[in-house]
């Protein structure tokens, strides 16, 4: 009986207090309403929130950083990736994908394919909302659809990419400083004809 | 003859004919369930003449205890034997000589009687039977029957929990 | 302000029988009972849904439905056009014609007993002298209709509902029949408008809960009630996490809005019963109009049921008949003796000293008496 | 040739006329307090079980066979989904098993991170199945949410840590994903603090309720030699008296620097089996505070395996075996990996509590009636995930 009683009296303090205390986030730790009314009011976003992944270029959409060297494909557990890598008019490899498909029926957002990149080009997106009419086609996201900017990026997490164009700087300049030293070893010796083609 | 109590009368013919129309169903129906329903239709129609007789707590007692509990009672056996509820078994058997027997002797009867009560032709000798009038009749020159159908019913009470016991 | 209903329906008639022979006068005045009944119930439904939606929501941190109308005030009306609009589903192998009249024949019932209820001062629309009996005795029939629903449906789950509903319905009847007893005897009448006026006014607390019989009464009649209505924490017939939603599993559609509407016009017309019964009714405090004090004691005792639902979790079938048979019929059978005594002593402290006595006494001893049902305290240990 | 049970004359003592006729229903796939699709096959004596037998299968995926053909780490995001409650630890319990078998050492701070998320993971845990199992018991939803609402706070905690609220894939192996910033930490000692005003709440709503007493108690008791010989474990276990927690018992990870005791019921019913959690949240929330408050600085991953991460294929542990278990919030979760040297694992394996507890069901439900078998599937604690691996 009592602790009936004392059960009811709980919900009655939490009743009462949904119309004296405040909402969301305070709520969260004093009591009253939790609700989040959604499509208007929403929670912030946590800057390390994964949800499905994009495609990042620098600059200008041409400039993709993706070489296609499929690792992404190749490592995505549930197999959501296919690449094309993009020709020439010659028909010799570019360095970028021609067809670049993420099936989000089948990405189970793990964000195993951003770990992965060794290029830095693909990153887990806060996008959330991408709903369609119908469940097959219009989930099946192309190259173009998933191509974002840097600034995207750096809206979105700003502290993973101040990190990884740290990381990027330095390893350009050591690329650079290691091609220097090449360039400086190589340029005493005379240049070396070309091998004839047999 | 004013419209009112046209209406008033008609509508009792009319209780009358659905009560009895129900009762022709209680027999009739190959489905026991049905059958259950009929009854309480039945017993509601009766209900429903009481009240049109001016016997109201007869009415109420009518609907609580008949159609509230005693009909209840019925549809939870056949829900309990599923079988009964199945609307192949036919619900007639080789009893029904007899039992015709039986309505008959019962019909004279209850004739006899019909015939023999002085009923009341006019409104105002009918006295008014109020629950008051009721309770005093039951626990003043009434009380040693009353007393003895309780004791009836509590021993058919003990009765019953002696045999569903299980020990 | 008081007689506002009273003196428009008047009015109303004065109108008529103007042009109309007085024969059709009455035929009016019974049509105006009728139609405020016909509106009035339904309408207590679909508020009660949003009301009970609201309530509940805010018990559990939310806010409840808010989108249609300010404050959700239309969902009510959104959900009803749902309800319409969808596909009315009959299974198979059901019994068409009683799947059908079930849900028709519960709403009956539930409507009937509006008529016996004074929502205020001259606010009732029959004065049988049998109010109370009447009320109990349609009331009784809802098992029936509930039992059809059950039945007809060819479901386990209905039927396992069913027969709950039955074996819980006419269970908890008893002790609801036998807790008006006391207020029966004290007013001397059945019907529900002199019960009403027996208990006096708001001057010296004349209702009948503020007295050690009637308090006891309440309790029971009030929890037989909840029972009677289905509502948690007596809701096994539609125990929807054993038995998918018992008698109206298989309903669907404006079928399945008709079994909801009888529940929650039994919700409001138990509440107002009890409030007739125990809490003076209509009486109340002269500043406010009677019906407004009806509507406000019958909407508290509401609150209270939806505030169990909002708290409590169900009993089990056995144990609800335990509750039933073992503590509440014994209880209600001792009040109705203590009441006798009550009207027999004439010495206001030794009434109450051995009213108090005889109850407290009885209530002790059933809870000995039924100990090995009680809750047991638990220690435990803490290995390292 | 006529049949001969008409022949037969009935005796009233038969057992044929004195039996009432047993009813069977189908309690699942689709039923409201399955906690997913999971059927009971239940014979009935009125609405007392005679027989019960659980169907299962309904969400069986393959989980193994995806994973012998998967490099170790792209199983990681699968463990995820075994037991969707609890995450972060099926994620312990494979990185465990993979450090195992590849001999990884892992960091200090790290340690203590899992630690921290693990025992988080099990307040979340054992909160949703409190308020689930009133749920079942029949309450409408009210201790589910005032346990969802405590289970937010520490879900934004994960979220903001591993970037997914259920299905982190926050272990690595030799570490973790992501380093706690301070300002987490903050919100996670916040939780801790915040969590007894919250536990004492729900157990004023609960614990001493009458009606939640008289229904769960000496309901589905399951007593100790039954738990032992079945191989039940967690709160399971230990509501029946045997004193079996792997955090005691194998002190995996770093669980012996911590004070804590286990809760051990006497019974063995649904009710010791609801208190049992609500004192293993208690005990918990000890191993909180001494890990929050004598977490270390230092790396989150081994320095050595960092770069594993980069590259899963070319992760290749030794030739041998390894089984790593942890006390998962539902019992015993355990990894069985066979490695033949190659990317993927030759033979994986998962010892599922959710399973190997569900197996006593029937000794537990018969003679009850069918709320009760709702209320005892609800305190056994399944996942249909983990069950149908």
């Amino acid at each position: 009986m009592l602790g009936v009683l004392r059960g009811m009296g709980i919900t009655l303090k939490n009743f009462l207090a949904s119309y004296v205390l405040p909402r969301r986030p305070d709520s969260l730790e004093t009591g009253g309403i939790v609700t989040v009314q959604y499509p208007e009011e929403r929670l912030p976003e946590k800057e390390n929130f994964r949800n499905f992944p994009f495609l990042v270029f620098d600059g200008t959409v041409d400039n993709i950083r993706c070489v296609s060297c499929d690792i992404c494909a190749k490592e995505c557990p549930p197999k959501c990736i296919y690449i094309v890598r993009d020709t020439d008019s010659e028909g010799k490899p570019l360095k970028r994908p021609k067809v670049f498909d993420i099936d989000f029926t089948v990405c189970m957002n793990c964000g195993i394919c951003e770990e992965a990149c060794p290029f830095d080009a693909i990153f887990m997106d806060h996008e959330f909302e991408i709903g369609g009419p119908e469940r097959q086609k219009s989930l099946v996201y192309h190259r173009d659809d998933l191509l974002k900017s840097t600034a995207h990026f750096q809206k979105i997490r700003p502290t993973d990419f101040a990190a990884i164009e740290e990381r990027r700087k330095k390893d350009a300049e050591k690329k650079a400083a290691a091609q220097a030293t090449v360039q400086a070893a190589a340029q005493p010796k005379p240049q070396t004809p070309p091998s004839p083609q047999p | 003859m004013s419209p009112l109590v046209l209406l008033v009368k008609t509508g009792i013919y009319l209780l009358m004919a659905l009560s009895l129309l129900a009762a022709v169903g209680v027999v009739t129906f190959r489905n026991i369930f049905h059958s259950a329903l009929a009854l309480a239709g039945t017993l509601l129609g009766v209900a429903g003449i009481y009240l049109a007789l001016r016997a109201d707590f007869l009415a109420g007692v009518q609907i609580l205890l008949y159609v509230g509990a005693v009909v209840t009672l019925i549809l939870f056996a056949i829900m309990l034997t599923h079988r009964l509820g199945d609307p192949t078994i036919p619900q007639a058997n080789k009893q029904s000589g007899p039992a015709l027997a039986g309505l008959l002797i019962l019909a004279a009867l209850l004739g006899s009687l019909f015939l023999k009560t002085n009923w009341p032709v006019s409104e105002a000798a009918l006295t008014p039977v109020t629950v008051r009038v009721l309770a005093k009749a039951l626990l003043g020159e009434f009380v040693f029957p009353f007393e003895v159908v309780s004791i009836v019913l509590l021993a058919a009470l003990i009765g019953a929990i002696v045999i569903a016991r299980k020990d | 302000m008081d007689p506002i209903f009273v003196n428009s329906k008047k009015a109303l008639l004065n109108l008529f029988s103007a042009f109309l022979p007085d024969w059709t006068v009455v035929l009016v005045s019974i049509f105006i009972s009728i139609g405020a009944i016909m509106v009035l119930g339904p309408f207590t439904m679909m508020y009660l849904t949003w009301f009970e939606r609201k309530l509940l929501g805010r018990i559990q941190n939310r806010i409840g439905p808010n989108r249609v109308g300010i404050f959700g005030l239309l969902q009510p009306i959104a959900d009803g056009v749902k309800m319409l609009t969808k596909e009315d589903i009959v299974p198979e192998g059901a019994d068409k014609a009683v799947h059908l009249l079930a849900p028709i024949a519960i709403v009956i019932p539930s409507l009937l007993v509006f008529s016996v209820l004074p929502f205020g001062r001259n606010m009732t629309a029959v004065n049988l002298n049998i109010g109370v009996l009447f009320f109990l005795a349609v009331s009784a029939t809802t098992t029936l209709s509930i039992f059809m629903g059950a039945w007809a449906s060819r479901n386990k789950f209905s039927l396992l509902g069913g027969m709950r509903s039955v074996a819980q319905l006419v269970s908890y009847e008893v002790p609801m029949v036998l807790s008006v007893v006391p207020v029966i005897l004290a007013a001397g009448s059945l019907s529900t408008v002199d019960l009403v006026e027996s208990q006096g006014g708001w001057n010296g607390f004349k209702w009948f809960v503020f007295t050690p019989w009637g308090f006891t009464a309440f309790i029971t009649f009030y929890l037989s009630g909840v029972a009677e209505c289905n509502r948690t924490p007596f809701d096994i017939p539609e125990g929807e996490s054993e038995i998918v939603a018992g008698f109206h599993t298989e309903y669907s559609g404006m079928k399945f809005a008709l079994w909801y509407m009888a529940e929650f016009m039994n919700v409001f017309t138990v509440s107002g019963l009890t409030a007739v019964l125990f809490l003076g009714g209509w009486q109340g405090a002269p500043g406010l109009p009677s019906w407004a004090w009806f509507f406000i004691k019958t909407y508290a005792l509401v609150f209270v049921m939806m505030w169990f639902r909002g708290t409590l979790p169900r009993l089990r079938v056995d144990q609800l008949m335990g509750l039933a048979w073992k503590f509440l019929l014994p209880l209600t059978l001792v009040n109705i003796f203590v009441a006798g005594l009550w009207f027999f002593i004439p010495d206001l402290r030794w009434r109450v000293g051995t009213a108090v006595a005889l109850l407290g006494l009885t209530f002790w001893a059933l809870m000995a008496l039924n100990r090995t049902a009680l809750p047991e305290k638990r220690t435990y240990e803490f290995a390292e | 040739m006529s049949p001969p049970v008409l022949e037969k004359t009935f005796q009233a003592s038969d057992p044929v006329l004195q039996d009432t006729e047993t009813f069977e229903v189908n309690l699942g796939p689709q039923h409201p307090s399955t906690h997913g699709v999971f059927r009971m096959n239940v014979k009935l004596e009125g609405e007392t079980i005679v027989s019960l037998k659980p169907v299962m299968g309904y969400l069986h995926r393959n989980h193994e066979q995806i994973a012998e053909n998967m490099s170790y780490l792209g199983s990681m995001p699968y463990t995820d989904r075994l037991d969707y409650f609890n995450s972060m630890s099926n994620n312990f319990g494979y990185a465990l098993a993979v450090e195992r078998l590849a001999k990884i050492d892992v960091p200090e701070r790290a340690q203590y991170v899992r630690v921290i998320m693990a025992e988080l993971t099990r307040l979340v845990n054992h909160v949703s199945v409190i308020g689930f199992l009133l749920n079942d018991l029949g309450a409408f939803f009210t201790p589910v949410l005032y346990a969802f609402r405590e289970r937010e706070k520490i879900l934004d905690v994960f979220e903001e840590v591993a970037g997914s609220r259920m299905m982190c894939n926050y272990l690595r192996f030799g570490g973790v994903k992501r380093d706690l910033t301070p300002a987490v930490t903050e919100r996670i000692k916040k939780i801790v603090r915040g969590f007894p005003k919250f536990l004492d709440e729900f157990e004023g709503l609960l614990t001493r309720n009458e009606i939640l007493c008289i229904r769960c108690q000496k309901v589905g008791v399951l007593p100790y030699d039954l738990a032992v010989n079945a191989g039940i474990t967690g709160p399971m276990a230990r509501a029946s008296g045997v004193n079996y927690d792997l955090r005691k018992v194998d002190r995996y990870s770093i669980y012996d620097r911590f004070k804590f005791k286990i809760p051990l019921g006497k019974i063995g019913d649904v009710y010791d089996r609801y208190l049992v959690r609500i004192l293993e949240m208690r005990e918990s929330l000890k191993i909180l505070e001494q890990a929050l408050k004598e977490i270390p600085a230092g790396p989150v991953m081994n320095p050595k395996f960092a770069a594993l991460a980069k590259a899963p294929r070319n992760f290749k542990p030794p030739k041998g075996e390894a089984y790593g278990r942890v006390e998962a919030p539902k019992g015993e979760l355990g990894f069985y990996l066979v490695s033949d040297g190659t990317a993927q694992p030759w033979r994986y394996h998962v010892r599922a509590p959710s399973l190997i507890n569900l197996t006593v069901l029937e000794d537990l439900c018969l003679g009850h009636k069918v709320a009760d078998a709702v209320i005892i599937l609800g305190s056994i604690d399944i996942v249909l995930g983990e069950l149908d691996h």
